[in-house]
């Protein structure tokens, strides 16, 4: 048994670095994406071995949902804004066959030239064997398992993650909502969103998937945040399921985008943040500190954090994946 | 008995933190009325942290026991986060409130599209609450995300105008901050494996220098040092900065920069001050003699008034890496160089937003046919020259004080028997000498006899915001004991 | 002989063995993010960091005989959280870029600073949503 | 019995690195990105046997969400690349793909 999880182990981190290995020698840069996605895969069962099933989760729905689709998407509107420039814009030069512009036909990334070899891989070797040789000395330290354990009792979840994500150290995950919402704002200044570009899918198979699929994602996202306080599973696994389930109906549809109105929009998007904020504000004024609850209070309050920041989540993720600002916004 | 209002200490801390946030977030739900929250928010903000900083210099006299700690949700280390007041986090709260009251009352004038107000004042606001977090954070790990808070913003903002320049320059920025942040967190990833705490006190208490605190030291260091464009890790500063609208220039160039180098002097006064070794200062040192002679040099070359501002950054940059082998020898001396810091930001950020008004009146920044429009505004020529004279270390000025503080230590050296000093002392004096050379570059077309032409008609915030700034800089000497002083109250730190 | 096969079997414990390959990763991501020019390798490449620093991570919170540390996998969960922010906006990022000049790479060598700047705080100067429109008038090369 | 459960998880391992082949050659996308969706397959029989192996429950949830989104990433290709046309038409990808495969792709 051991020595097969052993041999599990090595056969696993041997594809994940010969795929991450291609990934980055690739010319092609479908394939390029097509590694990374199948990284993501790998990771998870990573993540599996080293008994965190909470970022198995989160791997498997970002990486199979979320950032496949928009590297995906991102090539393709890389390729049609090339082929728009190339064919006759009045105001483009025309392309020329060494300079920059040749080096984005059809997504090609031509190797670099060996000047920068010898001294990258230098570099990257001392980085990786100073990093391993101190690795190798760590000592078996125990880490914060220990206090977690002392105070689960008081957290207001069953789950241990739960607690340190939304209890004991709240903070960085109020950050972590703040940072996709910056992301997001980041994304919107750029410019309105143009279409998404996408060609006719003929044939009963897509609206079928997508009837049968859309709703089963929405009651597995449901599900998992609602297993977050006693299980793996939480508000960011759910929203990213959310998202993904959003991002598949943006993509049935690409070039009838749902016109949402501005302000609900904000509001949405905003909501995770606010209502965290809410909450920890007067936790201030009550005395139990910023970010913290009463005790008998902590389990309805986290579930309503965590309600409020999924849909936040799954909203700001299909609109980055979209990535303009909606035409409402502006109004 | 405790002197008057410290029992108000903690809940003020997580008050500030709390309000400038609430000011964002409200900025973002609401973008309407975003400019108006903006200005109110400034406001209360900028008064916040001015009272907040009185009752901490009023409550903490004693420098042992100055630092306040507060435990976010009740939950002390090394279960919860903390954070994290001190004299030096008070210093850079203060200055942040400064330039970001300046910088919010500029934009009232500078962003006016309607759209583009929606975009920039929430941008702006999360910059401004990520700033204040870091500057309170106690915790490694917090201390990522907060930056990641910090650098996300600012990428947004020196890519909100859509031009190509400013986008490539944001791409640059955004590759290098997401590096640097990782290199940040792979060192914070050391420490947690090897003591299993992420509190910097504890952590603290718990360093020695074995091989994990080196490489730990290595990366973080590297990291902020490629956020913060210390040479040789600057490439990406100029184009980032000088190619942004002008408050935004204003606030990297005075602010974001200043976070990740406060962030490198807490961590070596405190985390690894056991590995710094006079061969490593000797190190840092030379890189800071490069910074100036080749920031100068790109500073005397630039064809734009804000490519010039921009490169004078990295040139500035290089008197603090040239401190620190005169901390080595004398430990009080990175008290001088957060108080340079300090004169620095408030010089940089008013020539930044004279600089803003001066392409606005024009519709250019190219120095070459800016004579005109230098000639009709002596107002701006004037905040140029005071801004300039204190980057420059005039005397009278802040940044006299400061790089006078700053050769005193570097004669101390040399009289200490190094001779290696007399290198810092030349890198310190001749570095004004630089800064002379291209700010007379900066204001010289005014003196020239010609045409002028005061160009687009410029409104009232946008004229007077850089001289009050700049005067607030140049008077910053005044307020020198009472910052290093200040400084002195940070426990832990010599 | 046992004691050799302890010290292997010591070696190929996860929690030295998942380190150590993080630290690989994070190496070859610094690799390729120096090597490869194109801006969607180079994000690609600071993702393979990242994965590398959460291996390492996880990695250390999974040593020892008892449950994982629960505070580390807390962390990789944030982390995550913030590459993917991070990622999704750099892509939108590129996307713009290629938009306003037509290539997506970011060539070596010292960028040009005498570019013109536009100043949105002149009047003529409006966000008028697309920013295709924009696009031809500044075009350069890099 | 958990051996079993292992020894199979291992070879399914080893299928998808030998399938690892059809994404690096191509030639086309579509072989590509098919050979990424049998991984997607492939990973959740390996999750759900390492459920069984290390008795852990919580791993039939990530199994159930992987096999959930592996679509998406399938629905974002088929949109943008359409379903299969003949080789001529002005729409088909422009990809070098047949000179890639032939192209020494290593830069060491």
């Amino acid at each position: 048994m051991n020595g097969l999880l052993v041999l599990f182990d090595l056969v696993l981190l041997a594809g994940i670095v010969g795929v991450a290995w291609r990934c980055l020698a690739s010319t092609d840069l479908f394939r390029a994406v097509v590694l990374f996605i199948t990284f993501g895969l790998l990771l998870a069962l990573a993540w599996v071995r080293l008994e965190a099933p909470d970022i198995a989760l989160a791997e498997a729905a970002i990486g199979a949902g979320i950032t496949g689709a928009l590297l995906l998407v991102t090539l393709e509107r890389l390729r049609s804004i090339m082929a728009e420039r190339r064919s006759g814009r009045p105001h483009s030069p025309p392309p020329d066959p060494t300079g920059p512009h040749a080096l984005l036909r059809a997504l090609h990334d031509p190797l670099p030239e060996h000047r920068t070899f010898l001294p990258a891989l230098t570099f990257a070797l001392v980085v990786g064997g100073l990093l391993v040789t101190a690795l190798w000395h760590q000592p078996q330290s125990v880490g914060l398992e220990p206090v977690v354990d002392a105070h689960m009792d008081v957290s207001g979840v069953d789950h241990p993650i739960t607690a340190v994500l939304l209890n004991f150290r709240a903070y960085d995950t109020f950050l972590e909502l703040a940072i996709v919402l910056i992301a997001l704002l980041g994304a919107w200044s750029l410019g309105r969103h143009d279409l998404i570009p996408a060609r006719p899918a003929p044939g009963p198979i897509l609206p079928g998937t997508l009837r049968l699929l859309v709703p089963v994602a929405v009651v597995t996202g449901v599900y998992v945040l609602w297993a977050g306080s006693h299980a793996p599973g939480g508000a960011f696994q759910a929203g990213a399921i959310l998202g993904a389930a959003g991002i598949l109906l943006v993509l049935a549809r690409p070039r009838q985008l749902p016109m949402a109105p501005g302000g609900p929009l904000r509001l949405g998007i905003s909501a995770g943040v606010a209502l965290f904020l809410l909450v920890g504000l007067y936790g201030l004024a009550a005395g139990h500190g910023f970010l913290g609850y009463a005790e008998a209070w902590a389990y309805p309050l986290i579930i309503l954090i965590e309600v409020a920041a999924t849909l936040s989540i799954a909203l700001t993720l299909v609109a980055l994946f979209v990535a303009g600002r909606p035409a409402g916004d502006d109004a | 008995m405790s002197p008057p209002g410290a029992e108000w200490l903690p809940a003020g801390i997580a008050g500030l933190v709390g309000l400038s946030l609430a000011v964002a977030v409200l900025a973002t739900a609401w973008p309407r009325q975003a400019h108006r929250i903006g200005l109110l928010g400034a406001l209360a903000v900028t008064a916040w942290v001015l009272v907040l900083s009185a009752v901490f210099l009023n409550a903490g006299p004693d420098p042992e026991t100055a630092a306040t700690r507060v435990a976010l949700g009740g939950w002390e280390a090394p279960l919860g986060l903390m954070l994290h007041l001190d004299g030096l986090s008070v210093t850079l709260l203060v200055l942040t409130a400064v330039v970001g009251l300046a910088t919010s009352l500029y934009s009232l004038g500078y962003v006016h599209d309607r759209i583009e107000r929606r975009q920039f004042w929430p941008l702006w606001l999360w910059l401004w609450a990520g700033l204040n977090m870091l500057f309170l954070s106690g915790d490694a790990f917090n201390l990522y995300i907060t930056l990641e808070v910090v650098s996300l913003s600012a990428v947004a903002l020196v890519a909100f105008t859509g031009t190509a320049a400013a986008v490539s320059g944001a791409v640059r920025y955004l590759l290098v901050n997401i590096l640097g942040s990782l290199s940040f967190l792979m060192g914070v990833v050391l420490l947690f494996g090897e003591h299993g705490v992420l509190d910097l006190v504890l952590l603290e208490a718990r360093t020695e220098a074995g091989p994990t605190e080196r490489m730990a030291a290595v990366l973080m260091t590297a990291g902020l040092m490629l956020k913060a464009a210390l040479f040789p890790l600057h490439v990406w500063l100029a184009p980032a900065h000088g190619s942004a609208p002008a408050p935004v220039s204003a606030v990297l160039s005075g602010l974001v920069v200043t976070g990740s180098f406060y962030l490198i002097l807490r961590l070596w006064l405190g985390v690894f001050a056991p590995l710094a070794t006079p061969a490593f200062g000797i190190l840092v040192g030379l890189l800071g003699v490069g910074a100036l002679v080749w920031g100068s040099l790109q500073a005397l070359r630039a064809g734009r008034l804000k490519s010039i501002v921009a490169y004078s950054t990295v040139a500035q940059f290089g008197y603090l890496l040239v401190a620190f082998p005169l901390m080595l020898v004398d430990p009080g001396t990175w008290r001088v160089v957060v108080f340079f810091t300090v004169v620095h930001a408030l010089a940089k950020a008013s020539v930044f937003l004279a600089a803003g008004t001066l392409q606005h009146a024009a519709g250019h920044d190219r120095l070459a046919d800016l004579g005109d429009v230098l000639r009709a505004r002596p107002r701006m020529v004037f905040a140029l020259g005071l801004a300039g004279v204190s980057l420059m270390g005039l005397p009278f000025t802040g940044g006299f004080i400061a790089k006078y503080l700053l050769l005193e230590a570097g004669l101390g050296t040399v009289l200490a028997g190094s001779v290696i000093g007399v290198l810092w002392v030349l890198a310190i004096a001749g570095g004004g000498l630089l800064a002379a050379a291209y700010v007379l570059r900066m204001v010289a077309p005014s003196f020239q006899r010609g045409r002028a032409d005061a160009g687009e008609t410029v409104s009232l915030w946008m004229d007077w915001v850089p001289l009050g700034l700049a005067t607030v800089a140049a008077l910053a000497g005044l307020a020198g004991t009472l910052t290093l002083n200040t400084l002195a109250l940070t426990p832990g730190a010599p | 002989m046992n004691g050799l096969l302890e010290t292997v079997a010591h070696t190929l414990a996860p929690g030295l063995l998942y380190p150590t390959g993080g630290a690989i990763l994070f190496a070859l991501g610094l690799y390729g993010l120096i090597r490869r020019h194109h801006l969607v390798l180079r994000i690609l490449a600071l993702n393979i960091m990242g994965s590398g620093v959460f291996m390492v991570l996880l990695g250390v919170a999974a040593r020892g005989e008892g449950p994982p540390d629960p505070v580390a996998q807390a962390l990789t969960l944030t982390g995550i959280v913030v590459a993917v922010s991070a990622t999704a906006f750099a892509l939108a990022l590129v996307v713009h870029l290629t938009r306003l000049t037509g290539h997506a790479v970011m060539l070596p060598g010292p960028p040009d600073d005498d570019a013109p700047v536009e100043d949105i705080s002149r009047e003529e100067h409006h966000a008028d949503g697309g920013p295709a429109d924009r696009a031809s008038s500044e075009d350069r090369p890099a | 019995m958990s051996v079993f459960y292992l020894a199979a998880a291992l070879f399914l391992l080893g299928t998808i690195l030998l399938g690892l082949i059809r994404v690096l050659r191509g030639p086309g996308s579509g072989d590509r990105m098919l050979a990424a969706q049998l991984f997607g397959t492939t990973g959740v029989t390996i999750l759900l046997l390492l459920s069984l192996a290390l008795e852990e429950s919580a791993l039939v949830d990530v199994a159930l969400v992987f096999a959930l989104l592996a679509v998406v990433a399938a629905v974002a290709f088929v949109r943008q690349h359409g379903l299969p046309e003949p080789p001529d038409t002005p729409t088909h990808r422009q990809h070098p793909e047949s000179t890639e495969s032939r192209e020494p792709n290593d830069d060491r």
